[in-house]
């Protein structure tokens, strides 16, 4: 422990407890209220989700339950939108949507993160790691959404998977911050003692990469993948307004694009009610996602 | 000579990432990319002329031949004529660029500046309600998104339903009242949703570096607040402050920000590439991915120059 | 810091230069007008949209054009001295050029002087269609038609070598040899596509040609980009007085635009006349009413409601009533969605199963509702007719009956249970669109209809293509089985519709629905020959009849579009075929009073 | 006896953690005379860089801050002095140099620059007068080639040349009281020994006090005059350093000396192990807080706290080891 970490842990609670990182996480995250009140409010979304999901709600969002722009009602809450949808039956069936972009593209990238940079940091220095670090280097050398826009057309020829084509898109990008960080800890890990007995026991490497060294950096993982998933929710709406998105279904980014034009025509119930819940959820799982790193992050121990 | 053989090295380096770049952009946006063909045909076309515009548009050429002929125009950096309107790229390019670099720069320039002042703001006053506020902020500012932003500046700025103060949209810039008056709404949404991001990360950067024992040496030896953290520990933070602007910046040059100026329908860079996207304009396609991994060849070695500059113990290996 | 500082001044400083020639305009006449689209070439050859034509027609002299204010819509004489002289059998057209018109000066020609146009400048344009190097556009207007195009194809595009049909007799008169009648031959010499252009600019300037119009138009282009164009009046032109009486005034219909004032006044009326593109419909409201930007805009459909004080006849609500005009004018053209009778549910050898697949497309129709989209997005002021011969053209039945137009759901869902359709059964139908907040709304209002009459909602499928290109090629290529598009005419026509279904136009060509009739196609082939006569008439509405009750197309609509102007600009706007046509007689009138005669006209050289 | 220096009395620093708020330094009071060398000794954790820190008023606020007592220097109480006073004396007329040499300087500006600061702003002196003023102070502390030096940056000099540059700066303002915090712990051994020579010569010429923060008790032999010997926060022992050497009178005292290594060059990071654990500063027991690991203990020891007497040799014990 150097003296700076010294001095931010004076009395040395760190060394008093030896916990888990993992349940001295969970202690801190439940002290930590805003991280709680995030917590909370992104699991209320995650209610919302599954319910839709399981069909409990919003099932009449492809309707055409009411007429043109109608006003908030009892029978619409947040009125209907040009072609007499429930802009509120849309909304809140955006939020299946938004974790299921959220989710896809923050599990799968942070995977592919994780395998890559574990390989590139195990074999740090050989031709593997060289040839994953370039990959890398090219992927984040394209501009972002000339890069989705390009994946959106080379796999629109293909039906089946021009659906998925955002979320390809956003996996082949998002992976790169994972699979550096990744890469970095792995390089730390593999000169622990542990990795040195696996080795000298005849362990083949990639079950000591996978597991042995990965599920350490487990932490790290699921820091970066709520990160992702904030970040997969942001780009969605961007990319539907692009008209690069969602396909075949609904989402908040399609509702504000939908809205950037009545608004100047002064109808907001669209705009309002897509950005508000588009706000909320990303609002908490950001703080949620701070709070975790706070909890997670052996570094950040009392600030 | 040791800079110029050490950039020559440097500039050799990028080589394979230039290839790499190329070759996945050619590959997704070119070859199995947009077809231009059927935007060309016109409304009756028989299958004669349908073929006579793919050759026209050199579709027709086998895979590697058309990858040459991209290596060979970024080579002599001639990049041929658009497909749309058969302006030379090259034109085309000097014609958007400044407009782009006008557009992005003081929100670019402001965004930065704005972030660093109020990560040292946060930073000096850690833990206590100044840097809750600025962080609280943030967190909201990181949380809105873009799109919703440019939504809604336009709403309030720029339209009769708010304070109408700025045209709606467009760029028609004879003076520099109307570059005022066109720049400042792109302005505010880019420095709205750019600061966010930037006050936490140079937050944190400072942050990290006021734990550094040598800020406790200079507090030990009674340096002045103001002075420890806008000299000391920002001249210590330069790094990271630098990667960060300096990559950004051929993202800003030359992709543009493609939301704001296809919002905002002004005519640089980023739009024309997003009309690019639209109409399957591969030459501007190509051009722009091109130059991007050029100029991040480019500004990764002037980062490393910089580095030198600002950090003694960087050395030009 | 400094440095980006230094770069930021110097930026302004270029900002501020780049653009000098827009910056003259204290005390000039200023028409700011707008357009939802910008042209992506200026080049008559590939002048295939709405938005091209505006500008090409401007820029470049056409044979003929159409009078400014005369509907139903009616040529008169522009670069040609008369209408033609046409033989007998409807086979030669004899035209004479007016003469001493001139190109514009540009360093193109020699010494920098605009040359006179002459009848080879007419055959040269007209060849560029056939010359594949020039990506052009319009061939299909004159191929298989005017004789010996094919032929000068086939041998290479020499354009010192001309075809039989394109005979130049001498500089001013020009004689078109056809291979067999073809009546709407002068509209199409008054499209875009043939206005008439130099070949030194072509050659000067290869691909930058469509950047850089260099033509004998009554305007000439002095900025270009995606934003924004830029003309100025070609003083040289042959700017006659208005005469109102042969330009077709109707004062009743018309006498609200104040334009009387303007008869017997020689253009141009203004200095300048600048078009910005703004395809956001709201943005470019939102411009309009600022006062000082664009004077000339479409109203919103949002805003249609707040905006109209009524729509029959239109009118404006009182605080709008004292700045602006008001003008509504029906579209040259229609939308509709056409089945693709290639598909499983077209025609189909087995008469059974034909007559099941006929049940299911005109039970589709049925559930369509007409009425509703056309209050959603067209605010009750679109025209639903039915068939493919819109209320533009002079063959429109407007007693037709309006059952396929008509919704009936009970009716649909009954079609399809007695023909054994069932949600297991119904087939899949992809809608194809180019990517759009609107095209998207379409299609979840028609997936909404379908899904009333008994579709499973995963059974109407949305495809979206980012371009029009990649739409277009799977419309070409017969790959979707639904046709959602929108047609606009080329010419007052029902011509130019009716072969949308025309079996020889099957894909790759214009019929994407691939309907193929013999019967059909004979009627088409005899009235294509015919000039306009109650027969042919009478044979538009059989063909018409006919893509009815085969259920090929759920159509159509034509869409109204409401245009406004400030009230002082004096004019008559037209969106579609008139077109660019009418920007030569726009005139101001402000506190200064009426903007008459030009300052100095400098000699005619 | 002369007026102590430095008086400090019933000082208390709180931190907020996660867990709850604790106290690293309870109670502590001790003073220090001009010119003399008093050792602070105690294991990693006890309190004694912290209290260091705190009479410079360099506890991180927050999450620390004094919660108690008094630090008597020149007149003033530092504990509740401004940040601008503690500006003042900060480098001035007290010092303070840490434990890592190769980051305390900072590393993007030359050492002549970070010194030359120092004497400019105390000192008042112009550019040119502080650099010649820093290369003086420079070859004082043992630098070669002091002139070229200067112009180097901290990453060209050795770990034991930058505790010497360190010092220089310390000491160019002429401080009344220096606190070194472990100023050799992360030289290596021929250097340590070096460096804590230069330290005892310096402190005769500049006529100062010091405060010599360790964890080893043979630096402490060798260069102090008085120690005390801190534990979970508070003192245990205070006295001379043959007294405390000869007979220790406190538990925790004896059980340090007698572990020390035979073998100096076999010096472990941390002191010998006592048995049993330091008590979690969150969890503290309700009497003495070397009770549970005390061979000695009594029943006493359990509930009452016992209190370090006034005397300059005395211990804070109910059942002291006997003379």
């Amino acid at each position: 422990m150097n003296a700076a970490a010294e001095e931010l842990d004076p009395v040395g609670l760190s060394d008093a407890a030896p916990e888990s990182l993992w349940t001295k996480g969970l202690y801190k995250f439940r002290r930590d209220r805003v991280g709680m009140w995030s917590f909370a409010v992104v699991l209320l979304y995650v209610g919302i989700a599954l319910g839709v999901w399981l069909g409990f709600w919003a099932t009449g969002w492809a309707d055409l339950a009411g007429g043109k722009w109608e006003p908030v009602s009892g029978a619409h809450w947040f009125g209907t939108n040009i072609i007499g949808q429930d802009i509120f039956d849309r909304a809140i069936y955006s939020t299946k949507t938004s974790f299921e972009v959220g989710l896809v593209v923050a599990v799968l990238a942070t995977a592919l993160g994780a395998i890559l940079g574990a390989i590139a940091g195990f074999f740090s220095g050989s031709w593997l790691d060289e040839l994953i670090l370039w990959l890398m280097g090219v992927l984040d050398s394209i501009p972002f959404l000339l890069f989705v826009a390009a994946i959106a057309y080379t796999l629109q020829s293909i039906p089946e998977i021009s659906k998925y084509s955002m979320h390809i898109a956003m996996i082949v990008t998002f992976w790169i911050t994972a699979g550096r960080l990744v890469r970095g800890e792995v390089i730390k890990l593999k000169e622990m003692e542990y990795v040195d007995a696996a080795h000298a026991l005849g362990v083949p490497e990639y079950t000591i990469i996978f597991r042995h060294i990965l599920p350490n950096t487990a932490h790290i993982l699921l820091v970066q993948a709520t990160i992702t998933f904030v970040a997969a929710i942001k780009s969605e709406v961007i990319l539907s307004f692009l008209g690069l998105g969602v396909k075949d279904s609904m989402s908040w980014g399609l509702m504000i694009s939908e809205s950037s034009q009545e608004v100047l025509a002064g109808f907001f119930n669209n705009f309002l009610a897509a950005s508000v819940l588009l706000f909320g959820l990303v609002m908490a799982f950001n703080l949620f996602s701070d709070a975790l790193q706070d909890a997670l992050d052996p570094r950040t121990v009392a600030d | 000579m040791e800079l110029f053989s050490y950039s020559l090295r440097k500039l050799a380096t990028g080589i394979p990432l230039i290839i790499g770049v190329t070759l996945v952009s050619f590959l997704l946006m070119v070859y199995f990319g947009p077809d231009k063909t059927f935007e060309l045909v016109g409304k009756n076309p028989t299958q004669e002329q349908i073929d006579e515009i793919r050759a026209q548009l050199g579709y027709d050429q086998p895979m590697v031949v058309r990858y040459l002929d991209y290596l060979r125009e970024i080579v002599t950096l001639d990049f041929g004529n658009s497909e749309s309107t058969g302006e030379r790229i090259n034109a085309l390019l000097a014609r958007t660029i400044p407009v782009s670099i006008a557009v992005a720069l003081p929100g670019f320039i402001l965004g930065n500046l704005l972030g660093v002042g109020l990560g040292l703001l946060a930073a000096f006053y850690r833990g206590r309600w100044p840097d809750k506020m600025i962080m609280g902020s943030a967190a909201i500012g990181m949380s809105i998104s873009f799109l919703i932003v440019i939504i809604a500046f336009q709403i309030i700025l720029s339209s009769s339903y708010g304070l109408n103060l700025f045209p709606v949209r467009g760029w028609s810039v004879d003076s520099f009242g109307d570059y005022v008056s066109y720049v400042t709404v792109p302005t505010l949404a880019t420095v709205f949703v750019a600061l966010g991001y930037n006050t936490r990360f140079y937050r944190s950067v400072i942050v990290e570096e006021t734990t550094r024992d040598h800020v406790r040496t200079a507090r030990a030896f009674g340096v002045p607040s103001l002075q420890l953290y806008c000299k000391l520990i920002l001249k210590n933070c330069l790094i990271p402050i630098i990667t960060r602007i300096m990559f950004s910046i051929p993202f800003v040059v030359i992709s543009g920000s493609l939301l704001i100026e296809s919002y905002f329908g002004i005519p640089g860079i980023g739009k024309v590439t997003y009309d690019a996207i639209i109409t399957g304009d591969q030459p501007i396609l190509k051009a722009v991915v091109a130059l991007t991994a050029i100029m991040l060849v480019v500004v990764q070695l002037l980062t490393d120059i910089m580095y030198r500059w600002v950090d003694p113990r960087v050395s030009l290996k | 810091m400094r440095l980006l500082l230094l770069l930021l001044v110097s930026l302004l400083a270029a900002c501020g230069n780049e653009q000098g020639e827009d910056s003259d305009t204290a005390g000039l006449r200023v028409y700011h007008h707008s357009s939802d689209g910008a042209p992506t070439s200026l080049d008559p050859v590939q002048a295939a949209t709405l938005y091209a034509n505006l500008i090409v027609v401007n820029a470049y002299d056409t044979l003929y054009s159409y009078k400014y204010l005369e509907r139903p819509y009616a040529l008169k004489p522009n670069l040609a001295a008369a209408m033609p002289e046409v033989s007998g059998d409807g086979l030669t057209y004899t035209i004479k050029l007016k003469r001493g018109v001139h190109f514009i000066d540009d360093p193109a020609f020699d010494g920098g002087k605009g040359r006179e146009v002459t009848t080879a400048d007419v055959v040269y344009s007209i060849l560029r269609h056939f010359d594949p190097e020039t990506r052009p556009q319009g061939a299909w207007l004159w191929q298989g038609r005017v004789a010996g195009l094919e032929e000068w194809k086939a041998a290479g595009p020499d354009y010192d070598r001309l075809p039989d049909g394109l005979e130049i007799v001498d500089d001013y008169t020009l004689r078109i040899h056809l291979l067999q009648p073809y009546p709407q031959l002068l509209y199409t010499l008054a499209m875009g596509y043939s206005g008439v252009v130099p070949r030194e600019a072509v050659e000067a300037y290869g691909r930058e040609f469509g950047l850089r119009p260099v033509g004998s138009g009554p305007f000439r282009v002095v900025r270009y980009d995606t934003e924004k164009l830029i003309f100025e009046p070609n003083l040289n032109w042959r700017w006659e007085p208005v005469d109102l009486a042969a330009e077709g005034f109707d004062p009743a219909t018309q006498g609200f635009t104040g334009i009387e004032v303007l008869d017997g006044q020689r253009p141009p009326f203004v200095d300048r006349f600048e078009i910005s593109f703004i395809k956001e419909s709201a943005a470019r409201w939102n411009s309009f009413t600022k006062g000082n930007e664009i004077q000339y805009a479409g109203v919103p459909v949002e805003l249609v409601d707040r905006v109209l004080a009524s729509k029959d006849p239109v009118s404006l609500a009182p605080e709008y009533e004292a700045l602006y005009q008001v003008r509504s004018d029906i579209e040259a053209g229609f939308v509709y969605s056409a089945f693709n009778m290639d598909m499983e549910f077209g025609t189909d050898p087995d008469p059974q199963q034909n007559e099941r697949n006929r049940a299911l497309r005109c039970a589709m129709i049925k559930g369509f509702d007409w009425e509703r989209r056309n209050d959603s997005f067209y605010v009750n002021l679109g025209k639903v007719f039915p068939g493919v011969i819109p209320p533009v053209v002079p063959e429109y039945d407007p007693d037709a009956s309006v059952d396929s137009v008509t919704r009936d759901v009970a009716g649909a869902r009954q079609l399809l249970a007695a023909n054994g359709w069932t949600p297991e059964t119904l087939p899949t139908m992809v809608y194809g669109t180019v990517g759009s907040v609107r095209s998207r709304q379409f299609y979840e209002q028609f997936r909404a209809w379908m899904m009333e009459i008994g579709f499973p909602r995963e059974k109407i499928v949305l495809r979206e293509f980012a371009t029009f290109g990649d739409l277009n090629k799977r419309w070409r290529e017969s790959q979707l089985p639904l046709i959602s598009a929108g047609w606009g005419l080329d010419y007052p026509d029902a011509e130019n519709t009716l072969q949308l279904f025309y079996g020889p136009n099957k894909a790759p060509g214009s019929n994407s629905s691939n309907y193929n009739n013999p019967e059909y196609d004979a009627l088409f082939e005899q009235a294509a020959v015919m000039l306009p006569s109650p027969e042919r008439t009478k044979i538009y509405r059989r063909m018409n009849q006919m893509v009815i009750d085969d259920c090929v197309a759920i159509t159509g609509l034509s869409r109204t579009r409401i245009s406004v102007w400030h009230r002082e600009v004096l004019m008559y706007p037209d969106t579609s075929i008139v077109g660019g046509f009418f920007f030569p007689f726009v005139a101001l009138q402000d506190e200064k009073g009426l903007r008459l005669a030009p300052e100095p006209t400098p000699e005619v050289n | 006896m002369a007026e102590p220096l430095l008086r400090v009395r019933d000082l208390a620093i709180e931190f907020d953690t996660q867990y709850g708020t604790v106290r690293a330094v309870d109670g502590v009071s001790f003073d220090i005379y001009p010119e003399e060398t008093v050792g602070l000794v105690g294991e990693s954790g006890c309190g004694k860089t912290v209290t260091g820190l705190s009479l410079l008023g360099l506890i991180p606020k927050p999450p620390g801050r004094i919660a108690a007592g008094s630090i008597e220097f020149g007149g003033r109480d530092l504990a509740t002095a401004s940040e601008e006073e503690l500006r003042t004396i900060r480098g001035s007329e007290i010092s303070m140099i840490f434990q890592e040499p190769m980051t305390a300087l900072n590393p993007v500006f030359t050492i002549g620059n970070q010194m030359a600061d120092v004497l400019a702003r105390h000192k008042g002196l112009t550019d040119s007068q502080a650099r010649t003023e820093a290369i003086e102070m420079l070859g004082r502390v043992g630098i070669p080639s002091p002139a070229r030096r200067v112009d180097e940056y901290p990453h060209q000099l050795s770990g034991g040349q930058r505790q010497r540059v360190m010092i220089a700066m310390a000491l160019s303002c002429n401080p009344k009281l220096l606190i070194a915090d472990e100023p050799t712990t992360a030289l290596d051994v021929t250097t340590q020994a070096q460096v804590l020579e230069q330290i005892n010569k310096l402190q005769e010429e500049f006529r100062m006090a010091v405060i010599l923060i360790t964890h080893d008790l043979g630096v402490v032999a060798e260069t102090c005059q008085r120690a005390l010997v801190m534990y979970c926060g508070k003192v245990a022992e205070q006295a001379p350093i043959e007294e405390l050497f000869a007979q220790p009178r406190h538990p925790y005292t004896a059980g340090l000396l007698s572990s020390i290594p035979r073998i100096r060059e076999d010096r472990p990071e941390h002191l010998p192990i006592i048995a049993g654990r330091v008590p979690d500063l969150l969890h503290l027991p309700a009497g003495c807080r070397f009770a549970a690991r005390c061979e000695r203990a009594l029943d006493r020891c359990q509930t009452e706290q016992p209190e370090l007497g006034e005397k300059t040799a005395s211990a804070a014990c109910f059942n002291p080891v006997p003379v």
